[in-house]
Order: C-alpha cells, then sequence, then structure tokens
C-alpha cells in the first residue's frame, strides 16, 4: 500500500474497521437476543429457541427476515417525520458510541491503530454526550406516536434516563480522577500494570462506583429490573406500541446495541479493558498474532460476562414501582456516587 | 452662651418640637388646640426677642443673631441663619398669626385635630425656617417643606368635595417651578463652589459668578419665576382662588404673598442684582396689571372666599410694583407692605371664617343684612376694609403711599404710566369692599341670615382679632417703629442700582421720613 | 485542506444565530419557543465566545461559555417550572393569552 | 477542511434556526434547536475547544433540550395559535432582528481584518490539551467563580422544588 | 482577625450569608408541616446582621484582592455589601408576618432571599465579568422564583415568567457585550478591558460591546426603553418581594454598572456619557409620564421606580469620583424610601393582596394613621421634598451632573420630578382625605402592623429621614466609595498577543 498517501491509507483503513466493527457488533446484538432466549429459557426451566438451525443459532436471521417482511404500519395520528426518525435516532446513538471503545491493546499498522476506531482524547465524554442524545429517539417515538400508552411510556422513559444519567456519570468520576484523563485508552492503561489487582473493580477501590454504574446503566438501557417505559402490563409496549416492522426492529437492536455499549464501558471502566487479568504473572506466549488478539479475547470475555449477567438479572429480579425507581436513583444512587467521588479524591489527594 | 446666636434655631425647633409632642399625645377632647397654642405662643415670645435685642445701627448688609455651622462637608451646605432688617419682621408676624390660627381653628376643626394641628405646626416651622436661612440649600429645602403640609391641610381639610384637586394643583404649581429653582441653584454652587447667600451676594456685585451672562439670566429667571408662582405674580396665580376658597382658615392666613415676595427680596435682588434690575419693567408693568386685574376680578366675585382671593392677588401685585421700582420708598413700602397686608389679609380670613362658622356659606347673595344682628361683627368688618382700601392713619396707606411714590420715582422705563394705571388700583379697591360690605351687612335680609340665628363675635374670637384691630392703628400712626429696621434693607437693595437723578423726585419728603426713623 | 476561515466568518455566523434568536423571541407566541429562542441567543453568545477564545489564544473564553452552559442549565430548571406553574393556573402557553395585568 | 466544516455546519446552523423560527410547534423548534447545537458543538470542535463540545452536546443537547422536549410532551402543549399579538410582533421583531444583525455584521467584517483568521484545532498552548488547559485555569484563577456555581445551582435546585410543589401543603 | 486569609476576609459577608442560606435550607423540611417558619426568619435576620457587620469590619481594612484577583473589597464594593444587607434585613422583617396563617413554603422564601444576596454582593465586588455574570444568575434566578411565591395566583406566576423571559433575554444581551469585549481586548477582567482597551485594534467592536452590556444591565435596572417588564412584573408579584426586587438587585446591577462603564470603559467615556444621557433622560419621562396613567398602587410605583433609574443614570454622566458618589447615594435613599413604600404595601393588602388601586387607599389615614403616615412619609421623600433622603439623593444626583456641564438634563430631570409629584400627591392626598362612601376594602386588612413588620418600617422610615436630615456621614460613605480605586490588573495581565499576527501553524 505504499503507494497511497497516508493520509489515503488512514481513511481506508477506518473504513474497514467501522465496518467490521459494525458487522461484528450487529452480530453481537443479533446473538445476543439469541442468548438471552436461550439463558432465560434455561433459568426457567425450558429451552428457548431451538427449532432453527442447530441449537436456535439460526434463530436470530429468522426474526430478521419476519420483521424485515412485515408490513409497515404508519399509525394515522402519528407525527409523520418524527415518527420515522426516532428509531433512527435511536439506533444511530447506539450504533456510534463503539467508535470510541479500544477493544484491544494498541497495535499500528500504517500509523494506524487498528483495534480501535479512534481513540479521541474525550472518549469517555463522547460516550456520555452520545448517549444522552440517544433519549430522543425515545421521547420523540412516544410523542409522535400520538398513542397515551406511548406518550406515558416516553416520559417515564426520558426521565428515567435523565435520572439515572446524573448517577451514571457521576460514578464514573472516580475512575477519571485515578485515571487523570478522559481518554479510554489511558483509563485502561492506567489498570494495566498488574492486572486484576490493578483493575479499578479491586484495586482502586472503585467497587462501590461500580456498582452504582451497574445500576445506573440498567436503568439507562430500560432493562430489567428498571424496565418499567416498556412494562406491558400497564402500558402495552411503552414507546414503541405503535411501532412495527423494521422501526421496531430498530429499537429492538438500539436495545442490545446499548447493552454491548454499557458492557463495554464497563469493562474499560473497571476492569481492565483489553488488558489480561494476570497482567505479567503468565508470560508472552504465541506469535505476534497472538499477542495482538489475546487483549481482544479478553475484552470480549469480559463484555461476554456483563451481557450474561444482563439476562441473568433480567431473570431473575422483580421490576421497581415507578416511584421506587425515582427515590431510588436520586436519594440512593446519586448521593452514593458523590461521596464516592469526595472519598477518592480525598485518598487521592492525601496519597498522592 | 449668648442666647444671640440660638435665638433662631431655638424659634424653627419650638413648633417642631411641639408637632411631634402632639403627635404623641393621644387625640382627646381639646387637648389638641390647647397644645398648639401654648406651643405657637410660646414660639411668639421667642419671636419677640428680636426686635428688643437687634441692632438698628449695625452697617447695612449684615445679619444678625447669626448662627453659622457646617451641615454637610461636601458639598458645602451650611447651617446658617440669621435675619436683617428685611426679614426680622417677617419672623415676628409668623410668630404671631400662629397662635391666632390656632384660635381661629378652634371650633371649626373638629375630626382628626392632631393631623391638622401637626401639619400647621410643620408649616409654621417651614416658614419660619425660609425666613432664617441663608445657605442657599437651606433655604430650599424650608422652602420646599412649606409645600407639603399646605398641600395636605388643603387636600383633607378642604371645605368642598374639591379640596384633592385644589391641593395638588397649588402643589404643582408651587412644586414644577422650585424643581428649576433647584437647577438654578445647583448651578449656582457649581459655578461658585457655595451655597452661602452673603458669599453669593458679594460674588455677584464683584460680578464673579459666571461669565456667561446667558446662563446667569436663565438662572436669574429660574428663581424668579418659582418665587414669581408663590407669590403670585399676576399669570401665574392660577392656583390661588382654588387654594384660598378651599384651604381652612388658619392655613390661608399664611398661603399667599411672605414667602414668595421675601424670597424675591433676599435671593432675586441680592444674587441676580442686575438681570432683577434688567426685568424690572415687565415686573412693574405685571405688578399695575396684577392691581387692577385683581380689583376687577374682585369686583365680579360672588363667593367671599374667591373675593378676598383676588383681593389678595391685587395686593400683592401692590408690592410687585414696589419692590421692582428699586427705590428706597418703593422698597420700603414694599417690605412694610408684606407686614401689613399679611395682617390685614389676616384679619380679613379669620372675618370670613368667623362668617362661615355661622352661617356655613361664602355666596355673597345668600347673605345680606347683618349688620344689626351682628355689630361686633360689623364694626370689626369695616376696620378692616379701611385698612385694607388705605385709609390714612391705617396700615394699609402707608405701604401704599410708599409704593406709589417710590414707582414714580422709579429709574425704569414705562414706569409712570404704570403708576399712574396701578393707582386706579386704590379706587377700585375701595369699590369692590366696600360694595362687599354693603352687600353683606346691609339691606335685605339674606336667605341664610334669616333661617339661622348667629351669635356675635365670642370671647375667643375677640381674643383674636384685637390684636391685629390694634396693630393696625399702631402701624398706621407710628411706620418708624418697623420702618427702622425695614429701611437698612431697603437701602441696601437700592444702593445695587446706579444711582441717578433721584433728586428731583417731587416726593423726596416721604423717603426722608423712612430715613429719619432709622437713626 | 489549510482552508482558513477568517474569525469575523465565524462572528457573523454568530451574528445572523443571535439575529435569529432576538427575532424568533419577538415573534413566537408560545412561552417554550420563547423560551427555545433564548437558548438560540445564548449559543450564538457562546459561540462568539469560542471564537474569540481562539484568535486569543485565551482559555477563559472557553471557560465563560462553560459557565454559560452551567447558567443555562440552572435557568432551564427554574424556567420550565415556572412554565408548569403557569400552565397549571392558565391552561395555556400563549403569551398574548397571559394578559392578566394591563395597564 | 476548516473551511468545509465551517461551510458546512455553519449552513446546518442557520437552516436549523431558520427552521426554529419557522415551525409552528414547540417540539419541532427544539429539536431545530438541538440540529443548530450539536453543528456548533462542530465547529467547537474545529476551533479546539474539544471539552465544550463534548459539554455542549452532553449538557446543552443531552440535559437542556432533553428537558425542553420532556415538558413539551408533558404539557401536551399544541400548534401556535396565531393572534392579533403576533401581527404586531411581526411588525416589531423583523426588523430589530435585521437591525442587530447589520450593525453586528458591519462590525465584525469592518474588523475583520484585525480579527485574524482561525485554523483546525487552534492549540491554545502547546503541550497541554484543551482540558488540561482549562481545567487550570478554572480552578487557579477562576476558582471563585466555579465555587459559586454551587450557591446557583442551590438555587436553582430550590426553585425548581418550590415551584413544583403544589400549593395544599 | 489579620490572620485570616484575604479569602476567607475578603468574602466573610458571602460565607455567613450562604451558611445561613444552606442551614435555612436544611432545617426547613425536618420542621414540622404546620409549624410556624418564623425561626427561620429569625436566622436569616440573624445571619443578615452578622453579614453588615462583617463588611463593616471589611471597611477597616482597606482594599483587598482576593482569589486571583477576581475579587476587590474596596470602600465601594463594602458600601454595596452594607446597602444590600441593610434591604435584606428590612426585607425580612417585613415578611416574617407575610406568610403567618399557613407555612407556604416560607422557610424556602428566606433561604432564596439569602442567596441572591449572596449574588448581589459577589456582583457588587467582582472584578471578573464570569464573577459578576454568575453572581448575577444567582440573583436573578432567586427573584424569578421569589416574583411566582404566591401560587395559585395567577398573576403571580405571570409576573414570574414575564420576568423571567425578558431577564434571560436581556442576560443574553449582556452576556453577549461581554463576548464582545473580551473580543475586543481579550480578557473578561476589569482591570484588563480597561487596559486592552487604551491599545486595542477593534474600537468598534468595543463600543458595541459597551452597548450591548448596556441593554442587558438596561433590563436589570430598568431603565427606559428597556423597562417594559417592570409594571407588569411588580403587579403581580408578592409585594415585600417587589420592595426588594426593586432596590437590592437595581443596586447590585448599579454597582456593576458603575464598575463597567468607569473602570472598564472609563478610556470610553465620551462616547458612553451620550448614552447615559439618553438613557437617562428617556427613563425619567417615561417612568413618570407612565406613572401618571396608572391607578393600581404598584404598578405606580413600578413606573416611579422607572423614573428613579433614570435619576440614578444621570450621575452616570457625571465625573468620576463625583459621579460614583451620587450613584451610591441615590441608590441608598431609593432603597430607604422604596422598600419603605411596599413595606406598607404589604401591611395594606396582606398576602391576598386584594386591595391595589389608588382609591382603595382612600382614607388610610383614618383607618390606620400610623401606616399612613408611613407611606406619606415615603411618597414625600419620593417626590424629593427637604429632609428626605429623597432631596439629598436628587441634589446630589443633578448637582454631579451640573458639574459637568450637563445642566439641560438636570432640567429635563428635575422638570420631570416636578411632573412625578402630580400621581404622588395623588396617592397622597387619597390616603388622607375622607372617602366618599365607606371603604369596605381596607377593613379586611385591619390586622394589627406586628412587631418585626414595625422595626422594618421604622428603619426604613428613619433611614429616610436621617439621609434627609444628616447625611453628612452618609455623604462621606458614598465619597469614600465613590473614591475607591479602580480594580488593577495585579493578577489579571490582558492577553497581549496581538490577534492577527500570531497564526500558528497546523498540527
Amino acid at each position: 500500500m505504499s503507494h497511497l498517501s497516508p493520509f489515503q491509507i488512514f481513511l481506508l483503513l477506518s473504513i474497514v474497521k467501522i465496518a467490521v466493527v459494525l458487522v461484528i457488533l450487529l452480530t453481537t446484538v443479533a446473538y445476543t437476543v439469541l442468548l438471552e432466549r436461550k439463558v432465560l429459557g434455561h433459568i426457567q426451566n425450558r429451552w428457548g429457541p431451538s427449532r432453527v438451525g442447530p441449537f436456535g443459532l439460526l434463530q436470530p436471521l429468522a426474526d430478521g427476515i419476519k420483521l424485515f417482511l412485515k408490513e409497515d404500519l404508519m399509525p394515522l395520528a402519528a407525527e409523520r417525520p418524527l415518527f420515522v426518525i426516532a428509531p433512527i435516532i435511536a439506533l444511530t446513538c447506539a450504533l456510534i458510541s463503539i467508535a470510541v471503545v479500544p477493544f484491544g491493546a494498541v497495535h499500528r499498522i500504517h500509523g494506524v491503530d487498528i483495534f480501535a476506531i479512534t481513540d479521541i482524547n474525550i472518549g469517555l465524554l463522547v460516550i456520555l454526550g452520545i448517549t444522552s442524545i440517544g433519549v430522543y429517539g425515545i421521547a420523540l417515538s412516544g410523542w409522535s406516536s400520538n398513542n397515551k400508552f406511548s406518550l406515558l411510556g416516553s416520559l417515564r422513559a426520558t426521565s428515567q434516563m435523565v435520572s439515572y444519567e446524573l448517577a451514571l456519570g457521576l460514578s464514573l468520576v472516580g475512575v477519571v480522577l485515578r485515571a487523570q484523563s478522559l481518554s479510554l485508552r489511558t483509563i485502561v492503561e492506567s489498570q494495566s500494570a498488574h492486572g486484576l489487582l490493578s483493575w479499578n473493580f479491586f484495586g482502586g477501590y472503585q467497587f462501590v462506583a461500580f456498582f452504582i454504574y451497574l445500576m445506573a446503566a440498567y436503568a439507562e438501557t430500560n432493562r430489567a429490573p428498571f424496565d418499567l417505559p416498556e412494562a406491558e402490563s400497564e402500558l402495552v409496549a411503552g414507546y414503541h406500541t405503535e411501532y412495527s416492522s423494521m422501526k421496531f426492529a430498530m429499537f429492538f437492536m438500539a436495545e442490545y446495541a446499548n447493552m454491548v455499549i454499557v458492557s463495554c464501558v464497563a469493562t474499560l471502566m473497571f476492569f481492565g479493558g483489553a488488558s489480561s487479568p494476570f497482567g505479567n504473572l503468565i508470560p508472552a506466549f504465541g506469535g505476534a498474532v497472538v499477542q495482538a488478539l489475546l487483549p481482544v479475547f479478553w475484552f470480549v470475555v469480559k463484555v461476554f460476562a456483563f451481557l450474561l449477567l444482563y439476562i441473568w438479572v433480567r431473570g431473575t429480579l422483580p421490576r421497581f414501582r415507578y416511584d421506587q425507581l425515582m427515590s431510588f436513583g436520586w436519594k440512593f444512587l446519586l448521593p452514593l456516587a458523590m461521596a464516592n467521588i469526595i472519598i477518592t479524591s480525598l485518598v487521592l489527594a492525601l496519597h498522592g | 452662651m449668648n442666647i444671640d446666636h440660638s435665638i433662631l434655631t431655638i424659634i424653627i425647633l419650638i413648633p417642631l418640637a411641639g408637632a411631634i409632642l402632639l403627635a404623641l399625645l393621644p387625640d382627646k377632647g381639646k387637648l389638641m388646640p390647647w397644645g398648639a397654642l401654648a406651643v405657637t405662643l410660646v414660639t411668639f415670645v421667642c419671636t419677640l426677642h428680636l426686635p428688643f435685642h437687634f441692632d438698628y445701627g449695625a452697617a447695612s448688609g449684615s445679619f444678625q443673631f447669626a448662627t453659622d455651622q457646617q451641615w454637610v462637608a461636601s458639598p458645602a451646605i451650611r447651617y446658617h441663619l440669621g435675619v436683617d432688617g428685611l426679614s426680622m419682621w417677617l419672623v415676628v408676624l409668623t410668630g404671631l398669626l400662629a397662635p391666632l390660627g390656632v384660635l381661629v381653628s378652634w371650633r371649626v376643626i373638629d375630626t382628626r385635630k392632631k393631623t391638622f394641628y401637626i401639619l400647621f405646626l410643620l408649616q409654621q416651622v417651614a416658614m419660619l425656617g425660609v425666613f432664617v436661612s441663608l445657605d442657599l440649600l437651606l433655604y430650599y429645602s424650608f422652602w420646599e417643606l412649606s409645600i407639603v403640609p399646605m398641600t395636605l391641610l388643603i387636600a383633607s381639610f378642604g371645605r368642598t368635595e374639591n379640596r384633592r384637586r385644589a391641593g395638588i394643583k397649588f402643589f404643582l404649581y408651587a412644586f414644577i417651578p422650585s424643581a428649576i429653582l433647584l437647577v438654578g441653584i445647583l448651578w449656582l454652587y457649581a459655578r461658585t463652589g457655595t451655597f452661602d447667600l452673603p458669599r453669593l451676594a458679594n460674588l455677584a456685585a464683584a460680578h464673579g459668578i459666571s461669565g456667561n451672562s446667558t446662563a446667569l439670566w436663565l438662572c436669574s429667571l429660574a428663581f424668579l419665576v418659582a418665587f414669581a408662582v408663590k407669590v403670585p405674580v399676576f399669570p401665574l396665580h392660577g392656583w390661588l382662588s382654588d387654594a384660598i376658597s378651599e384651604a381652612p382658615t388658619a392655613a390661608v392666613m399664611v398661603l399667599a404673598g411672605k414667602l414668595g415676595l421675601y424670597s424675591i427680596l433676599r435671593f432675586s435682588f441680592g444674587i441676580f442684582p442686575e438681570q432683577s434690575h434688567r426685568i424690572a419693567p415687565l415686573l412693574i408693568a405685571l405688578g399695575a396689571i396684577g392691581i387692577v386685574y385683581g380689583a376687577l376680578m374682585a369686583l365680579v366675585q360672588k363667593d367671599l372666599k374667591r373675593l378676598s382671593a383676588y383681593a389678595t392677588l391685587s395686593a400683592v401685585a401692590f408690592i410687585i410694583l414696589g419692590i421692582f421700582s428699586f427705590t428706597v420708598s418703593g422698597l420700603d413700602g414694599g417690605i412694610f407692605h408684606i407686614v401689613s397686608e399679611s395682617l390685614t389679609g389676616a384679619a380679613f380670613f379669620m372675618l370670613l371664617g368667623f362668617l362661615y362658622e355661622r352661617y356655613g356659606t361664602y355666596d355673597i347673595r345668600e347673605l345680606g343684612g347683618i349688620a344689626s344682628r351682628l355689630p361686633w361683627m360689623v364694626t370689626m368688618f369695616v376696620i378692616m376694609t379701611l385698612s385694607l382700601v388705605g385709609l390714612p392713619m391705617l396700615n394699609g396707606f402707608v405701604g401704599e403711599f410708599l409704593i406709589l411714590a417710590g414707582s414714580m420715582q422709579s429709574v425704569f422705563a414705562h414706569h409712570v404710566a404704570w403708576t399712574v394705571f396701578a393707582t386706579s388700583g386704590v379706587i377700585l379697591s375701595a369699590s369692590y369692599m366696600l360694595w362687599m360690605i354693603q352687600r353683606v351687612f346691609y339691606g335685605n335680609l339674606g336667605v341664610k341670615p334669616e333661617n339661622m340665628t348667629a351669635w356675635d363675635i365670642d370671647a375667643r374670637e375677640h381674643l383674636a382679632m384685637w390684636p391685629l384691630l390694634i396693630l393696625f392703628l399702631v402701624m398706621g400712626v407710628a411706620p418708624p417703629i418697623w420702618l427702622r429696621a425695614i429701611d437698612t434693607a431697603g437701602a441696601r437693595i437700592a444702593a445695587t442700582v446706579p444711582q441717578p437723578q433721584q433728586a428731583n423726585s417731587p416726593l423726596k419728603l416721604e423717603a426722608n421720613t423712612a430715613e429719619g426713623g432709622q437713626r | 485542506m489549510a482552508a482558513q476561515v477568517p474569525t469575523a466568518y465565524y462572528l457573523v455566523l454568530a451574528a445572523i444565530l443571535f439575529s435569529i434568536g432576538v427575532g424568533s423571541f419577538l415573534i413566537k407566541r408560545n412561552i417554550i419557543t420563547i423560551f427555545i429562542s433564548i437558548e438560540l441567543m445564548l449559543n450564538a453568545v457562546n459561540l462568539t465566545f469560542v471564537a474569540f477564545a481562539h484568535q486569543w489564544h485565551q482559555i477563559s473564553g472557553q471557560i465563560f461559555v462553560f459557565f454559560v452552559m452551567v447558567v443555562a442549565a440552572a435557568e432551564a430548571a427554574v424556567g420550565l417550572a415556572i412554565i408548569i406553574a403557569i400552565f397549571r393556573t392558565r391552561q395555556t402557553l400563549n403569551v398574548d393569552q397571559i394578559d392578566l395585568m394591563k395597564l | 477542511m476548516q473551511l468545509a466544516l465551517f461551510i458546512i455546519f455553519g449552513a446546518l446552523a442557520v437552516a436549523g434556526a431558520l427552521n426554529l423560527l419557522l415551525q409552528r410547534h414547540p417540539i419541532n423548534s427544539a429539536l431545530s434547536l438541538v440540529v443548530v447545537m450539536m453543528s456548533l458543538a462542530v465547529l467547537y470542535w474545529s476551533l479546539g475547544a474539544e471539552f465544550l463540545a463534548a459539554a455542549q452536546v452532553i449538557v446543552y443537547s443531552g440535559a437542556i433540550m432533553v428537558l425542553f422536549v420532556f415538558v413539551i410532551m408533558l404539557l401536551n402543549a399544541g400548534k401556535e395559535e396565531k393572534t392579533t399579538g403576533s401581527r404586531a410582533a411581526y411588525i416589531a421583531g423583523f426588523p430589530g432582528a435585521a437591525a442587530i444583525f447589520c450593525l453586528l455584521t458591519f462590525v465584525f467584517l469592518s474588523e475583520q481584518k484585525a480579527l485574524g483568521v482561525a485554523n483546525l484545532g487552534g492549540h491554545l498552548n502547546s503541550g497541554l490539551n484543551n482540558i488540561e488547559e482549562l481545567s487550570r485555569v478554572l480552578f487557579t484563577k477562576l476558582l471563585l467563580p466555579f465555587e459559586v456555581t454551587s450557591v446557583l445551582i442551590l438555587v436553582a435546585i430550590l426553585g425548581a422544588v418550590v415551584l413544583a410543589r403544589k400549593e395544599d401543603q | 482577625m489579620q490572620s485570616l486569609s484575604p479569602n476567607i476576609l475578603a468574602l466573610l459577608p458571602e460565607y455567613i450569608l450562604t451558611i445561613v442560606g444552606v442551614l435555612i435550607m436544611l432545617a426547613e423540611p425536618l420542621l414540622p408541616p404546620a409549624s410556624s417558619r418564623k425561626p427561620l426568619g429569625w436566622l436569616a435576620i440573624l445571619g443578615t446582621v452578622a453579614a453588615a457587620l462583617a463588611s463593616w469590619c471589611q471597611l477597616h481594612l482597606g482594599t483587598l484582592t482576593a482569589f486571583s484577583g477576581t475579587v476587590q473589597v474596596d470602600t465601594f464594593s463594602v458600601f454595596f455589601h452594607l446597602l444590600i444587607s441593610a434591604i435584606v434585613l428590612v426585607t425580612l422583617l417585613i415578611s416574617l408576618d407575610y406568610f403567618e396563617g399557613s407555612a407556604r413554603h416560607a422557610g424556602e422564601y428566606f433561604a432564596l432571599i439569602v442567596f441572591s444576596a449572596v449574588g448581589m454582593m459577589l456582583m457588587t465586588c467582582a472584578t471578573e465579568l464570569l464573577l459578576v455574570f454568575v453572581g448575577l444568575e444567582i440573583s436573578s434566578i432567586a427573584t424569578y422564583i421569589l416574583c411566582g411565591f404566591r401560587k395559585g395566583s395567577a398573576t403571580g406566576a405571570e409576573s414570574s415568567i414575564k420576568y423571567f423571559l425578558l431577564g434571560s433575554f436581556a442576560t443574553a444581551f449582556f452576556l453577549y457585550g461581554i463576548a464582545l469585549a473580551f473580543g475586543a481586548t481579550g480578557s473578561t477582567s476589569i482591570a484588563a478591558i480597561a487596559a486592552g482597551l487604551a491599545t486595542t485594534t477593534t474600537p468598534r467592536l468595543a463600543f458595541l460591546a459597551l452597548a450591548m452590556i448596556l441593554i442587558g444591565l438596561g433590563f436589570k435596572v430598568s431603565s427606559a426603553p428597556f423597562h417594559v417588564w417592570t409594571p407588569d412584573v411588580y403587579q403581580g408579584a408578592p409585594s415585600p418581594v417587589v420592595g426588594y426586587m426593586s432596590t437590592a438587585p437595581k443596586a447590585a446591577a448599579f454597582a456593576v454598572l458603575l464598575r463597567i462603564t468607569f473602570s472598564a470603559f472609563g478610556p470610553m467615556e465620551h462616547r458612553w456619557a451620550v448614552l447615559m444621557w439618553i438613557l437617562a433622560a428617556l427613563s425619567m419621562t417615561i417612568g413618570n409620564l407612565g406613572a401618571m396613567l396608572q391607578r393600581d398602587v404598584k404598578r405606580l410605583l413600578a413606573y416611579s421606580s422607572i423614573a428613579h433609574a433614570g435619576y440614578i443614570l444621570v450621575a452616570f454622566t457625571a465625573l468620576r469620583s463625583e459621579g460614583i458618589a451620587a450613584v451610591c447615594f441615590y441608590t441608598a435613599t431609593y432603597a430607604a424610601m422604596q422598600v419603605g413604600a411596599f413595606a406598607v404595601v404589604t401591611q395594606v393588602t396582606g398576602y391576598d393582596e386584594q386591595i391595589r388601586s389608588i382609591d382603595d387607599y382612600t382614607g388610610l389615614a383614618l383607618k390606620r394613621p400610623v401606616l399612613a403616615a408611613f407611606l406619606g412619609l415615603f411618597l414625600i421623600s419620593l417626590i424629593g421634598i427637604p429632609f428626605t433622603g429623597g432631596f439629598f439623593g436628587k441634589f446630589y444626583v443633578f448637582s454631579s451632573a451640573v458639574h459637568s456641564n450637563h445642566v439641560w438634563l438636570a432640567v429635563v430631570g428635575l422638570f420631570n420630578s416636578g411632573i412625578a409629584c402630580f400621581y404622588y400627591l395623588r396617592l397622597l392626598a387619597a390616603l388622607y382625605t375622607r372617602p366618599a362612601t365607606e371603604n369596605t376594602r381596607l377593613d379586611r386588612s385591619s390586622r394589627s402592623l406586628g412587631v418585626p413588620a414595625g422595626i422594618g418600617l421604622t428603619l426604613a422610615a428613619a433611614a429616610t429621614l436621617v439621609l434627609g436630615i444628616f447625611p453628612g456621614h452618609f455623604l462621606n460613605l458614598a465619597q469614600r466609595a465613590g473614591a475607591a480605586p479602580a480594580p488593577t490588573s495585579a493578577a489579571s495581565t490582558p492577553a497581549t498577543v496581538p490577534p492577527a499576527a500570531v497564526t500558528l501553524p497546523m498540527q
């Protein structure tokens, strides 16, 4: 590729990276759905999908085809442009965040870091920002449907997301304080020295922050036990009651993509990202390719563990009541997050 | 410590303290009028200190009983009080009229006595303050302050439903020009850095205020207009008849004349001598017109109060005529006439008040033929009338004569014609007053007297009237007692005029009389 | 690629946004939209600040913008609370109908 | 690149602002403003204010405007009606806005020479990244305003609570 | 005391008030819902007194700068600190009984007043426009809320929203002005702006900045033609709040205006003096003419406050120290009489505010003579009759204008004050005339004057009188404020990089 200018190489590789990551992400999303159904099935003592393909492995494909071929309903009373834009916003925001996630160690080909689409110094802020934009998708979908259940669902979802965003953001401050950077790469590096022991979760004493993050993140993604916006028993299906076909599929994908992103962030922030849990205990082995891919492996494992946790929680915990949800967020998580910040900064200030 | 230096402060403070005291006392029975009477009498006694200790031989232009302390450091406002021949008798006069005012209000004011007497005393404070202040800003403060109690007196104790309007009208007429006056004062201060009157006068004499003659001219106009409205000079008299016909007797007695005229003499003439000279012909003309206009208007009034208002207008116009002649006799006469007219006017208003107490009306058409029922009343009315029309041997004559004589001598253009014109006012005043007496007291019995039984002047009213009647006579036969002091002031003001051909005046004799009294 | 943009252009862009904000503030009849116009004006101001901060190489301009954002957030909280309060009492958001007090 | 960014996102911002003005429904206006804000975020980034670009997205678009949208949804605000007041407003509004615009533009363009040009990135002080430099000034020289902001937020919270609480308590 | 760091010493009053505000806020939910909130009010009063004492102590410390030069505490800011504390004190005293009968979130009310005072105090001592902005917003936001404090009252909410929208609108202009000033000089600190203006290459930008700032602050001090919000807001807001918001924020805004015009834009005085001339003349005239048409007492006082803002602006045309002193003095006298007048209005109308028009006040002197006498005094002072503060305020303002050769402005102003007495008198005369028919509305307000409110009224009246009879000490204080040094650029050096000269290469 030497006849290409550095800029052209950069451009080309970037496009390739984006394409690959996007495909992987979407596949992950699809198979997370399958995973969830399977795991839930086992938790509830049943099989889950098992007919389409071996172990039901082609089920996501079938679902996709079904949704794609379904009739695309457009309610008469809906605000057309917003009704169409809403799912697009939701999905786009969910997918964009992956752009700043480093899923491997720094590995440059032609000066381009191949295990992260981009590494910018305010990566964390970008994720937070994009997450906060995602609210519009839900808010607008409910409103533009012109359906009271949708509206109520989206009102609930919006206020829930706005409320928990606060706790979520604050829970990450402790980590940022420790790493003294907003770049995700730097944050990961700050945890990679001694493997597991230097992870923020263990070595950094950020487990409180982690739990806050976890709960806030569940609420952010409208997942059980905070899945009130789409509580079937109360609101039909919440904000996406009126959606069908591909538009519905977009919401569906957005939800699972968000889960993946949240898991990625949890991994990066608290569990050392792509670094090995054993640090330097295990000597390096294998060739360059293995060395390059091993961090990716660790990363995937960790993210996968979080996804499992998601499903596990959904299978186990009952749903909150709305007022409980709010008071939990504002009266418990938020003060706790603040306390965590204060203590962390005090410790950092006193111990250098 | 010599009391001479604090007597003026005491004179101001007594009514003020009295007002505060009354505010704290309960409004029960006759407590308020008694209290007010006591306060005003004490004040009057204190004012009498002045003529007895006045140094009649002091250098012309010097102020006596002076006190001069710093009030505000920067801007340099001083608490500078003092009197000279011009103001001394006005202070005494104010002191005298106050107890009389309380006496005439004795029965008329039966509700809200407390408010009334407090406002009345505050009014007195303000007037006394105006007469004794020698610092321009201190003076201005009292000047403005004098408006408020008067407005409230008119607005709350007025006779008819029209009272609120009359009060506001009075206030606006008084306040707006004096707001402009403040600009003038500020301008002077910006030029000279002082508010002190004697210093300003000295600077003025030395042409040291400002080289900008236009600005100086405008400034002098600001002063003059503010004062002229208060007097009121002829075209600016719009407030007078409303205010006089609404205001309670005690307030009317001090309403017109004194303050404005004194201010013209003291400040316009003191600080802007040249400008005053230049505008004198206009003022002489306005004075003459005012005399005749007032008299003619009085002639056609059906309401006694309005008649008295126009009579007042006519009388103050006389004084304007006199003082703007800038001759010794004109000025002396003017100043004398201020005192004398105040007394006569007070008597007039008091008698009208008595009449109103009895019959509840000022309408001439409803009255008539009461002479036989109220002999004392008619006697007093006639004496007052004679004083007002200027019968020799009574006070009115001295002033009018000196004024007319002075204006004949005046150095300014057009004077003779105007003086002759003004003289006709004397005749007119005699006609409307006497005609008024005739209509009210003689002839057929009016509607009101027929249906109402009235009592003649009672003891309290005698007590209020006699001092005035006696003064009419004394001032008429022995004017030098007063002129002695007044002349020191008059002569000083006249001396500012570049002295021309006064020697050929045919009326030199009278001026000599005045000067004789000086020694 | 190295094409440069005069700072003045940024300022003019900010001026356009500010003027549209002012116009919208004056023209719009819905309280919420009026409030939105104010936010637009604030954004225009922020752009001005950032452009000047860039031009002077002074970070304080950017800090100012940061504060404007914080203040805007506080204002939004209070303003929307007031709007809800007025909707409760009057059941309308049209400024022309919020006219209990006239001469 | 700078020029391209400026033209694209400047145009987008103006279009958003105009749409804000022209739309009759508050929610559309609010969304137009979000567009403006996002374009501005890009412009901030191009002017070397990365932190502000992120803050713009998080605080403005992500929090403030969501609040707006939320309230619009909550009150179920309808389209604007044309009233007599609006005609008067048009008469005052357009010339007023135009006058301000002309004045500002005139001044800016006439001072163009003195104002210089902008470069992509626009680094303030070499060696420090944007956030570091910003926080350094914020916590030293401008510490007091930063601290005082807490009072501001306290007041806002207090106010929101007071206003939102029902009277019958 | 000397051992304390200047950072603490310079902001002592603000610290005290903030702590008190937080305490009130914390205590409010802990008190039982039905219990009286008066103790919280007293706590606030105590805190205000302490803050005032702290400012008084600062007077003897000379000029303090703190927080890297963002704050300068000198006689000027101490003057305004004292003034604001005094206003807050009287307002709190008056408000104590206002909420009687039900708790009505009185705790939050006191906290908001105290917090807004913090904001205003910061405005007066800030030398960094960023701090000014934050302070301004603290006070503004608190006042927006206070305006709508009578919940369920439609006029209250309306007043709140109007104030809020126009206030924010003004803030945007103010900010734009600061941005342009920053563009012209490269700094937002007052000293650095002054230094930068001397060498600026973009004078037009600077003038534009000044104009924008003037528009913004013109709204805040409700000077014409930026006064449109004033009557509506004053009419709808709770009376004690109006008394407060028509004085304290204005005092703070004037302090900022003084700092910005005389210190920051000092080099451009010849240009802004003209603007001030126009603003002053317009405010006086529009305020007074507008007031003449009003029947509602609160609206009348609102227009009168516009006129008074005009009088104060007159002093801006004067020479530096004299003008500043005149503004300080007038602001103080205006505060005394305005707060007093609204205190009486509060007492007359009570919480439900049913007594509105001048006619409703007819015969007040018969029913409640003491209140009428107080109101009479304040009205007389507002007219500007001697021996009240109003007179000396006017005197001082116009004297400073005449001194710097703005005689015609003084003529306009004093002529205006002549017109003004017309509407004040209408109210004054109404108080003292017997009503034609029995005024039953007043009977409803026949609560007796509470002790705290009595103290508050007496304080305001005493201040009005003392400022009118013995203005010496206070004038001295104002003159010291006027003579306070302009903020110096000790810690805040202006950007020395000429803007166009440096164009860094692309990375």
